[in-house]
């Protein structure tokens, strides 16, 4: 209460405004440069494209130094300019096995074709604060290495291809239909087929992909997969030239890929794995791993655990909408909360409670909590 | 008057192929169908119910009599495929083929399940009366007054306390919240009231109580019932008449006592020897 | 009026469990009760008399022969009609007790009797009433009425049965000894009971292994020896030494 | 409905000419010429003209389209919940994006666009909405709610008599009433398939057997043309009886949930309640604005300090929640929610003299409205 | 061997090159004042990637990739270009540079060199890289050894 409508909207929301732009600026430092972030902060830009659903590296940089460094605020509004944007064609269907990786791990396996690839990651070093960045940028330390002329990019035999060569990997059956569901022009109705959970996880929230992928191994699932592989690469956007009718390429896009092979849970004749998927644009394996999880979760199709259903996560994984609706409760509510006001009095006097909150007679002094019906 | 008669249903897991029905049931030992994988869970069953008549359903688990309950019963299970032909009284063609619109009427009015897990029937989050009510809300009922007297009336007949009909039905025992399923199949006077192992999960003491219970509101109420158990008993207790079920076929059928004391097919006289 | 007809009754078991043996019950069984009558059925242990009760209630699904019931709707051979024309004759017309009470536990005697009676319609305190009655005439004592018939003695549970089988009143009713486990005294008041409670229209099958049961309520005795009748006599007749097993 | 310029018509004028440099005529095939002194002078003659780079109100032809598609859907089955393809909008999830969306494909620049949000124009949302309207569609703006000819508001429907003019969109956060007795949309979507709302009437039930009353606040779950459970977004109980046989239509839309229903004029709407237990309105029992002293309008209370009586006192004051009207009751105490309408004693809501649920909403109606 | 010449090649080699070096090109082909039409507005539009599951082999969609197409006609010959992200720029120069080399401008053998520059410049790039990579490749020498 005593929450009185903002009159003056307009100016009030302009000079907020300011007040927000004026932190970013400040006169002893300089100004972060589009450029420096894109090629500095590139884990930041690749988290809004791949929460965003839209690939555009500098229009990322662009919206992390808009949004102050807030990824979902910067993911956002990436996807307010997709909705402004007209879409020019989709590409020709890409196997991600074309892709020429920077990275690939694979768990799985000690031995694979084409060797492990530790690529460029920290993750077997230790997370000690590097008080040396504090006085500036060391210098390239790669620029002694030696490098050995390894002949051209090749393309690595993925786990999957080796496992479905065995026969441990099923023939999938023709699809249905080749053309997949756009999520993002026709809602989801449920249950929803494979390839619109692939794309609803593909753009859903690093840490919200993480928590829920994290509690089916917690133990809230069945899942306990362990990762075919892991890798990160660029993957080829291909357009058909609209002159020659030749396939082009027009870019590469970042992106990270994670397979899991889960054991069998279907009592099969023949046994084989089961598998969960993960893609996603830049370079983010906590969230493929993740998505692959809840790939492999959701196939499961029970009701006994969050992770399970795919109703369930795919509710709850999108950045946008939990960001803005969570954030909406800071909007006045006073119509609905005199309304509850009105329902509390009422059964409170029903019940013979008085104005203070005694019992009046010798009523049990429940506290009748009208139902939050508040929550818009 | 006949109730209800039904011929030639059967009901298939699996995608099924041409030789599915001669290469399972009772002579072939099996209900899985060696070609294709597919089960059999019922064939070939043909039954009819008078009003006010109780048939018992007695096989082994797996034998197919939940699933020829739950096709009785209108229950539908995406999974399986269908076959035969139900015939009710007062309605035209095949229940099999009705409408959802129609089945929810059906459902709602006259003919109820009582499932086999509780979970199935009852929101266990509601209050006992709540689930209750809510078969009486669903067929229409606006008066709270009315609702709530004729909730405390099936109470009552069931013998539920009615000092408990407010209480979450979870904080049920196991024999309270089987006497509220039955409360709720009862709720609009159906004619025919499908029974799936009444007796599952409770205990020996209860499962008695229950059942002559059920007995005791099913005569007065002159509602006909198809009990579907495991247990011999259970159907000796209640059923006028009785099939016998054995790797989705129909392998005998009479009169209960007569089914229990001169059992004829081989099935039946070791299911009768070995009860202890 | 003859209620009754048996012709060339017979009944084989097949017992699959035991090797697909069979196992003679009744061989060519023929006779016929009167409207009124009271028959027993004596013959030694393993004679066959429980199989023919229960042959003539189709518990036992008759192999040949026939039994047609004369009722007021028409002639119905119990052999051969639909199950459903026999529940409905059990619901009105054919009353059939054992020598075993088989109740539901944790049900009062009182109700226990009632049931057939709130079965049949009547109002379940008018019901209450006919079964206390009943009770007190086979002097099942009052503080039992309210007690579950599965605490009580072999005597007190055979009366309550047989209170059972009486309170409908049946037009046929076969009774499978039903005074077995009776001490003198309380055979004496079933005997009457027997004897005077029922109307003049009920005809009575009954099996009893007592001889002065036999001849205190019997008109008529049927021996019966390995499956096949000997003879059927008037009770004045029935050579006591023989016949009972 | 004002007609929309089309967008990709009416492309940049031609024949322009940079540095005057003459341009090529048309070629064969089409195409628009341009200045040849350069790629920026090219490139400046295809500029847009003002709204940088955004289409007009902001939403691609193709989406306008789909969600006026889903609008005439939501129309012919009352109630349902129609999908759509929500786009992203410059606002959060949350905090209107259905109800822009409508707006903007419903909008055309002969239209006056009113925005209100919790019953005032002024609040912070509302203007934001507004000048995202304002920004893109070029529309004419007002707080007059009989001068608008589309209103969006978030929680209420105004005190003033809509008309047959005039559209209203409601921003729903939640689309589903069904959604409080189980929060699985597929089985709800089955529900509303069958009508088979048995689940809800239970929880009004266990209402009633918990409190004695029906104790749900706003939101309250409403039938629809005797066939949709709907949502009537968070409007008070106040507000729903203007819902039913209303002169306008209301189009009901959500953002995050990407669902779009609707009222038409003249339908039936019946909030559920049982025959006994009935569904009542929120009560203000002796209560008057302090502004305009309106007894017959939806009031919001404000604690305020209570200077003369200390320091830290605070009293407990009620105010009209629809400022507009509340604006011109306090020039014309007597004004009545009809008058502008050439018919009098409309029903519109409690308080008004042929409101359906007098007997039922305490003291507001029983002090009578000030109509007439 | 990658061929400026060849449109299909052409296309990716203007897609790859730097908006500097596009306009430059342009701007010497339109010095000549050639009668130039726009036929595709350089605006930023999107490419909805499809990506084939591996497991199901389904394709599905990862996302939505900003490029920027251009179309023009140049004196009579068309030329298309695509470039990524948000280029109007050098969109509309790389339209004008694919038309001039079509229609055989003067301009094109300074332009087939650059862009053949491009090539070179972008293979080496992806050499080091991959080299790069191999550089932080695991050898197992004991699975090696017992093979």
């Amino acid at each position: 209460m005593g929450y009185v409508a903002v009159t003056a909207g307009e100016e009030i929301i302009e000079r907020a405004e300011q007040l927000f732009e004026k932190q970013r600026v400040d006169d002893n430092v300089d100004a972060l440069g589009v450029d420096q972030i894109e090629g500095q902060l590139g884990r930041l830009t690749g988290q809004a494209m791949s929460e965003g659903g839209l690939y555009a590296p500098r229009l990322a940089a662009l919206a992390v130094k808009q949004a102050q460094g807030d990824t979902v605020e910067a993911a956002f509004l990436l996807r307010a300019y997709r909705s402004t944007l007209e879409r020019f064609d989709a590409t020709a269907t890409v196997d991600p096995g074309e892709m020429i990786a920077s990275r690939r791990v694979s768990p799985a396996f000690k031995d694979v074709p084409g060797g492990q690839i530790l690529g460029a990651t920290k993750d077997y070093t230790q997370r000690l604060l590097d008080f040396d960045l504090l006085e500036g940028e060391p210098g390239d330390p790669t620029a002694e290495w030696d490098l050995d002329d390894e002949g051209d990019p090749e393309r690595l035999t993925t786990v999957t291809e080796l496992l479905r060569s065995e026969g441990l990997l099923h023939e999938p059956e023709e699809p249905e239909r080749d053309e997949p569901n756009d999520t993002t022009r026709e809602s989801v109705t449920h249950p929803p087929e494979r390839d619109e959970v692939l794309q609803e996880l593909a753009r859903g929230e690093t840490g919200a992909v993480t928590a829920l992928g994290y509690s089916a191994l917690r133990g809230y699932g069945q899942v306990h997969p362990t990762l075919a592989e892991v890798r990160v690469g660029r993957l080829p956007v291909r357009i058909e030239h609209p002159y020659t009718g030749e396939d082009v390429t027009v870019t590469h896009t970042e992106i990270t890929e994670s397979e899991a092979v889960v054991p069998v849970y279907e009592k099969r004749a023949d046994p084989q794995f089961a598998f969960g998927y993960g893609l996603t644009f830049g370079r983010n394996e906590r969230k493929a791993i993740g998505m692959t999880v809840l790939d492999a979760s959701i196939q499961l199709d029970s009701e006994a655990e969050p992770a399970e259903r795919a109703e369930f996560v795919l509710d709850t994984v999108d950045g946008m909408d939990s960001f803005g609706f969570i954030e909406h409760l800071k909007l006045p509510h006073y119509v609905t909360f005199q309304s509850i006001l009105d329902r509390i009095r009422a059964i409170r006097e029903r019940q013979g409670l008085s104005d203070d909150g005694r019992v009046a007679d010798d009523q049990p002094a429940d506290s009748a909590v009208a139902e939050a019906s508040d929550d818009d | 008057m006949t109730l209800l008669e039904a011929s030639g249903l059967a009901v298939r897991y699996g995608p099924g192929c041409p030789r599915c029905l001669e290469s399972t049931g009772d002579r072939e030992g099996t209900n899985q169908c060696p070609h294709c994988g597919s089960v059999v869970a019922c064939a070939d069953a043909d039954l009819s119910v008078e009003a006010g008549e109780v048939l018992g359903v007695v096989g082994e688990s797996g034998s197919g009599k939940s699933s020829l309950a739950e096709l009785l019963a209108l229950e539908r299970d995406d999974d399986a495929t269908t076959a035969g032909e139900v015939r009710y009284a007062g309605h035209d063609g095949n229940l099999l083929d009705v409408d959802y619109e129609t089945r929810h009427d059906l459902r709602t009015g006259e003919i109820a399940l009582v499932h086999q897990h509780i979970r199935d029937g009852l929101t266990l989050e509601f209050t006992g009366g709540g689930n209750v009510a809510e078969q009486l809300l669903s067929a229409g009922w606006r008066s709270y007054e009315d609702v709530r007297e004729r909730v405390r009336e099936l109470f009552e007949a069931t013998e539920i306390p009615v000092a408990r009909m407010d209480d979450p039905t979870s904080t049920y025992s196991g024999g309270m919240q089987r006497r509220v399923q039955i409360a709720r199949a009862l709720a609009t006077d159906p004619d025919l009231v499908v029974l799936d192992e009444p007796t599952a999960g409770l205990d020996v003491s209860v499962q008695a109580r229950v059942l002559d219970t059920f007995r005791r509101v099913q005569r007065e109420a002159g509602v006909a019932a198809i009990v579907v158990s495991h247990d011999l008993s259970v159907v000796r207790l209640l059923a006028d008449r009785t099939l016998v079920m054995r790797h989705g076929r129909v392998v005998e059928s009479g009169l209960t006592d007569r089914v229990m004391e001169d059992p004829h097919h081989e099935y039946t006289q070791t299911l009768i020897n070995s009860v202890i | 009026m003859t209620v009754l007809s048996v012709d060339g009754l017979s009944k084989t078991f097949d017992m699959h469990v035991l090797g697909d043996t069979q196992v003679v019950g009744l061989e060519n069984v023929s006779f016929a009760v009167r409207e009124g009558e009271f028959l027993a059925v004596v013959g030694e242990s393993g004679s066959g008399k429980s199989s023919l009760l229960k042959c003539l209630y189709r518990t036992y699904d008759p192999s040949s022969g026939a039994v047609v019931y004369h009722g007021p709707d028409g002639d119905v051979d119990l052999a051969s009609c639909p199950d459903r024309t026999v529940i409905d004759l059990r619901g009105d017309a054919i009353g059939y007790t054992s020598q075993f009470l088989d109740e539901i536990p944790r049900v009062p005697a009182v109700d226990v009797v009632a049931r057939p009676l709130v079965e049949q319609g009547l109002d379940r305190e008018d019901a209450r009433g006919t079964a206390r009655e009943l009770l007190a005439a086979l002097s099942v004592p009052e503080a039992l009425w309210r007690a579950y018939p599965a605490t009580f003695s072999g005597g007190e549970r055979q009366r309550v049965n047989l209170a059972q089988a009486l309170a409908p009143q049946p037009e046929l009713l076969l009774l499978d000894e039903p005074t077995s486990a009776l001490d003198p005294e309380t055979r004496q008041a079933a005997i009457d009971l027997l004897s005077t409670s029922l109307g003049s229209e009920t005809t009575i099958i009954g099996v009893f292994h007592d001889a002065d049961v036999v001849e205190a309520v019997a008109d008529r005795v049927l021996v019966l020896e390995d499956g096949r009748l000997q003879r059927v006599v008037p009770v004045d007749d029935y050579d006591r030494e023989v016949v009972v097993g | 409905m004002t007609e929309q310029p089309a967008a990709d018509e009416g492309a940049p004028g031609e024949g322009t000419t940079d540095g005057g440099t003459p341009t090529a005529t048309d070629t064969a095939d089409g195409g628009t010429p341009v200045p040849t002194a350069s790629v920026d002078a090219a490139l400046a003659s295809l500029e847009d003209d003002g709204l940088r780079g955004y289409n007009y109100a902001y939403l691609d032809e193709h989406t306008k389209r789909e969600v006026r598609r889903a609008m005439l859907k939501a129309v012919a089955i009352p109630g349902h919940q129609v999908p759509y393809a929500s786009r992203p909008m410059p606002l959060a999830r949350g905090w209107g994006t259905g109800g822009i969306q409508a707006s903007l494909s419903l909008l055309g620049p002969g239209d006056t666009f009113k925005v209100i949000d919790q019953g005032a124009d002024g609040s912070v949302n509302a203007a934001n909405i507004r000048r995202l309207a304002d920004n893109t569609a070029d529309v004419t703006t007002t707080t007059d709610t009989t001068g608008a000819d589309l209103i969006q508001s978030r929680h209420r429907i105004p005190e003033e008599v809509l008309t047959d003019d005039q559209r209203l969109v409601l921003q729903v956060p939640i689309t589903d009433p069904l959604r409080n007795v189980d929060p699985s949309d597929a089985a709800n979507r089955r529900r509303h398939a069958h009508a088979n709302y048995g689940k809800m009437w239970v929880h009004l039930y266990e209402n009633v057997v918990e409190y004695g009353e029906i104790n749900i606040a706003a939101r309250y779950p409403t039938m629809v043309a005797g066939r949709y459970l709907m949502d009537p977004s968070p409007i008070p109980r106040w507000d729903v009886p203007k819902l039913d046989d209303a002169d306008h239509l209301t189009i009901l839309a959500a953002g995050r949930e990407a669902r779009i229903y609707a009222v038409p004029p003249h339908t039936a709407v019946e909030p559920l309640a049982f025959t006994d237990r009935e569904f009542t309105v929120e009560r203000f029992p002796d209560q008057a604005c302090h502004a305009c002293g309106s007894t017959d309008t939806y009031l919001v209370e404000v604690s305020e300090e209570a200077t003369d009586r200390g320091a830290d006192a605070f009293e407990t004051r009620y105010a009209c929640n629809d400022t507009s009207f509340c604006e011109k009751r306090r020039e014309h105490p007597e004004l009545s929610k009809d008058h502008h309408l050439d018919r009098e004693g409309v029903d519109w809501g409690p308080g008004t003299p042929d409101a359906a649920a007098d007997d039922d909403t305490g003291s507001a109606a029983d002090q009578g409205g000030t109509g007439q | 061997m990658v061929d400026p010449h060849d449109r299909s090649d052409r296309f990716e080699l203007i897609a790859a090159c730097e908006e500097g070096t596009l306009a430059r090109f342009a701007n010497n082909v339109l010095a000549d004042d050639p009668p130039l039409s726009v036929r595709q507005e350089p605006r930023p539009q999107l490419l909805l990637q499809q990506v084939r599951d591996p497991v199901e082999r389904r394709p599905f969609n990862l996302g939505e990739v900003v490029v920027t197409p251009a179309e023009v006609d140049l004196d009579g010959t068309r030329g298309f270009a695509m470039l990524p992200g948000k280029a109007e720029r050098a969109a509309l120069s790389g339209a004008i540079v694919d038309a001039a080399v079509a229609a055989g401008h003067a301009e094109t053998p300074e332009i087939v060199a650059a862009l053949e520059d491009v090539d070179a410049r972008q293979r080496e790039q992806r050499r080091r890289d991959w080299a790069e990579s191999k550089h932080t490749a695991v050898e197992f020498e004991t699975m090696e050894g017992q093979e």
